[in-house]
């Protein structure tokens, strides 16, 4: 394992202080949690989101203007225990009511789930949705059901803009739900990743192989197999996104072409050529394309493809400004 | 028989088995989770262990409960809040108690399954810890209900956990971060069932070894 | 080689397609070069700069309001031709002049100063700079000087925001050279990078090395050495600089702290806590702080520091609004 | 003696060349730069190979001077000015001759050095390609003054060219990017002085071929 980094055991304790001492006009760390929480609160909703560390900038680098009140870090992919999400909500707080966002996954649920009702508890209104935007694993009631990843910015960004509207809560909360009914996402990898306190990656690939399908926990995906070019990559995991979202002509759509950690920008940006003709020749048009890593999984190499759909509202709310550390927009 | 001292002892030593299994238990949730259920529960045990000086003057239900809530704000994961839960409404089951009987160790056991049940929504049959805490539950009361000693019958639930963790090899996940591997799933054992047949086994091995000191 | 890419020999090509379609509203391509250009031009004095591709988001990532007018695209890793730069500074030219911002690379130096002579015989006013903010090599009179790497940043921002000022060629010119002479790197990398067109790693680190005062193109550093906690390695770059820039108690300063390509965003700002702390200590003021992949080396995993020394002029100009793909700044 | 189509001839085979040196070229360049040299080189060459049906018909200096102009425009990177200078350089040294006597040959190698040093500012013994090339010069004048062969005269140049790729194992680079490794960079051997060594040694057997034809 090679990393700039000190102490596993510490990583997101002086993670968290190194984007405070870059950042302190957007965030504060809340004293003695893993949370941090926007240096100039609003009275509006709150907006809170969180999870495991190693997705940065996720969540931390959305806390700010028309995004995140709050985020609250676990340990590296590890969900963050219920008494630090609470204080999260707290921190998140302004009186009209705090909106979570929780990607689902098990231990996000339940973690997510537990702190508000502490939060409850306290007096503090509580709504809560779980985005599940990865196509990759079949959807059943009786299962799991999809994980939640890289959409998730856009529940940030959009449900982020309705909060700072001065929407309420129910309205806010209605907005999310309709950016998750709508987006969707599909990921590869070319390699794995390896979490500090483990020290090994949680998967190998060969020279030749690849993996498609796969979270951003260094996870295996759905399926191993010999790598191919990013036009073929990139058309299976984009159709496959079209067919899921049922996308018709002249339907709008915004793109996320999302790093997974480890890869140039420069692949994104030849992924993102590809993605934009295939879309494009569907007549269908691109509202905005986003590229970059946004929900990473530590040094992870590959990417994932999400694609949202929009309408009158969700587009506008989508092109409000916004002005956090790892996302802005004039 | 079954007094709070074990609770602490047993305790102490489940913390030190997830130590012990650590790499273990990671390497079975690298192959189909996140590679974390050996930190996860060494992190979680660990800060039980260094609570329980302070609270082994308490009751069964008292220790339980702090053990529960010391679980589920250090743990974080699937495995936190769902050990976490079970603990807690073992420790509801309990209220009072400095000693426990078999019945009410039947009843802490049930309570404590009910408890995950709860929280993960998930039944027998989809790859997870329940899988070998069902069938050790049901060989337990079984096995309590023919008339068995507490130790054959704990030793007939660690058979069924065992069993229950191989059965888990055989099967999909449909419920936690294995489920997102669907076929893929097939062949691996469950890392959250290993760690609970892991806690039945060391429950056993406490037991045991007060038996034959007093024997 | 893993790659998401189709052909080697199409990357550049596919890859500012990828950016044009990405970023219409920002960046456009001059037809049949590999030039980006501002799609909305303003009359100012035209600011371009360029190198070989692979530092993405470097150079056309910071095409756009208050950074640069175009920005020229050679190979991977190596300098375009003249006549390509030639066309980027027509596309930059909007009959103020064009400032050429050039990195301290032999190729770069007489590409662009072939573009230069054309242009110049065309009737364009050029100037040029030549940056060479990186300290690991020694300077000297006799030799090539330092190279330019991720300070070239700051001369886009802080330059262009002179420029989008409407200040003329002269003082444009002036304010980068200001720049140039205030700002320091130097980098580290616990890993190498592959050329495409090459296929293998420029040189090969064992696990547990790492090279200290590497550039940007995959070449070795200055030393190999055993690899250290991330503490140790930021103290002996930070102090380098430090002591390069003469920093004294009371100076303000702007800091960048730069991904090479692969480095998960948690270690830039695991770096990036422990350079506050070295600076703060000194009782000099941080301003800024920048912290991402500015200026990268495709896949290479490991950081470089950027310090640049403010004085009002450059403080103001830094804190211009700046809106780019890549840099955004309200 | 030395015509034309002489000329189109050795850049036909220089491009063969490079093609073959290519991945040695790109190590060499690994070790002490980018990696990119041997890329660049055939890059280059390829393109002016390309291009010389079109122009077969100039005059040496015309024929120089696309080459040059397609050198430049192809190539990038240090090389891409240095060489093209070279044979611009080159062009402007014969104007308006289809053949070139061995005094052409000298006063055109002699610029095409100088062209590479009016744009590259760099003198012997910095570890770039003029440590191959200025020898090889000194080599192939000094052995035209005493009245060797053309032939001859080449021969002695490649020798002197290739002792001056060895000569820059020995030295610190202190232009171009090798220059950003000091002592690092001794041990290695200069791959723009070995692309010049490998092209003398080209015309040295299309010369020598052409020999052995007509005799
Ligand atoms: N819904 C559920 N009900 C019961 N147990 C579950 C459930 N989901 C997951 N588990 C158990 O949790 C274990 C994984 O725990 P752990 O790795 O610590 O958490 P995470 O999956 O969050 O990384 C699984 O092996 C499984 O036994
Ligand atoms: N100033 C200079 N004068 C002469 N030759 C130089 C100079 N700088 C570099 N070179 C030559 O250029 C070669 C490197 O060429 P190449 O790898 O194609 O370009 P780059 O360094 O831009 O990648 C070096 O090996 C050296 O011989
Ligand atoms: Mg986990
Ligand atoms: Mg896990
Ligand atoms: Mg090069
Ligand atoms: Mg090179």
């Amino acid at each position: 394992m090679k990393k700039l980094i000190n102490n596993p055991a510490n990583v997101v304790n002086e993670m968290l202080e190194g984007i405070v001492s870059a950042h302190p006009d957007y965030v504060k760390r809340v004293v003695g949690f893993d949370v941090l929480q926007r240096t100039h609160s609003s009275k509006k909703v709150g907006l809170i989101s969180g999870g495991g560390s190693g997705h940065e900038p996720s969540h931390g680098g959305f806390v700010g203007k028309g995004m995140l009140d709050a985020a609250v870090a676990g340990d590296v992919f590890t969900s963050p225990t219920p008494d630090q999400v609470f204080e999260g909500i707290k921190a998140a707080d302004n009186g009209k009511g705090v909106l979570l966002v929780i990607k689902n996954y098990t231990g996000d649920i339940l973690n997510f789930e537990m702190a508000a009702e502490l939060a409850e508890a306290d007096g503090i209104k509580v709504e809560q949705v779980v985005v599940n935007d990865d196509i990759a694993v079949e959807d059943s009631t009786y299962t799991t059901g999809r994980r939640g990843t890289a959409g998730t910015v856009f529940i940030h960004k959009i449900a982020g803009a309705a909060a700072e509207r001065g929407q309420n809560i129910t309205s806010v909360k209605k907005v999310a739900e309709k950016v998750i009914s709508n987006v969707r996402t599909m990921g590869m990898s070319l390699s794995s990743c390896t979490i500090p306190a483990v020290g090994k990656p949680g998967f190998v690939l060969a020279e030749d192989e690849m993996e498609i399908g796969l979270g951003i926990h260094g996870e295996p995906g759905i399926r191993k197999e010999k790598i191919k070019s990013a036009d073929e990559i990139t058309s299976e995991l984009v159709k496959k996104i079209i067919n899921d979202l049922q996308l018709q002509k002249n339907d709008e759509v915004a793109v996320m072409i999302n790093g997974l950690g480890a890869t140039p920008l420069m692949e994104l940006y030849i992924v993102n050529n590809k993605v934009n003709a295939i879309i494009k020749e569907m007549g269908v048009n691109i509202h905005k394309t986003i590229v970059g890593n946004y929900m990473t999984a530590l040094e992870m190499a590959g990417c994932s493809i999400t694609v949202i759909k929009l309408d009158a509202e969700l587009k506008e709310l989508l092109d409000d400004v916004a002005d956090t550390p790892a996302y802005k927009q004039f | 028989m079954f007094n709070k001292d074990i609770i602490v002892e047993i305790f102490k030593e489940i913390a030190k088995t997830m130590d012990e299994n650590k790499a273990l238990l990671t390497e079975l949730d690298a192959a189909i989770g996140d590679a974390d259920h050996g930190i996860n529960m060494t992190k979680g045990f660990t800060a039980v262990k260094n609570k329980l000086e302070s609270i082994a003057e308490e009751d069964c239900s008292a220790i339980l409960k702090t053990v529960a809530m010391t679980f589920i704000s250090t743990t974080g994961g699937a495995s936190g809040p769902l050990f976490g839960t079970a603990f807690l409404k073992a420790s509801s089951s309990v209220v009072g108690k400095d000693a426990l009987s078999n019945d009410d160790l039947l009843l802490l056991f049930e309570s404590a399954i009910k408890g995950i049940q709860m929280r993960g929504k998930a039944q027998k049959g989809e790859k997870t810890m329940l899988d070998s805490l069902i069938p050790a539950y049901d060989a337990m009361k079984k096995s309590l209900d023919i008339g068995d000693s507490l130790i054959d019958a704990l030793n007939k639930a660690e058979i069924a956990a065992l069993e229950g963790v191989e059965f888990t090899k055989t099967i999909i996940a449909t419920k936690g971060r294995a489920s997102y591997l669907s076929e893929r799933s097939i062949g691996h054992q469950d890392p959250g069932a290993t760690s609970c047949y892991l806690i039945l086994k060391t429950i056993n091995n406490v037991l045991k070894n007060r038996e034959s000191l007093v024997e």
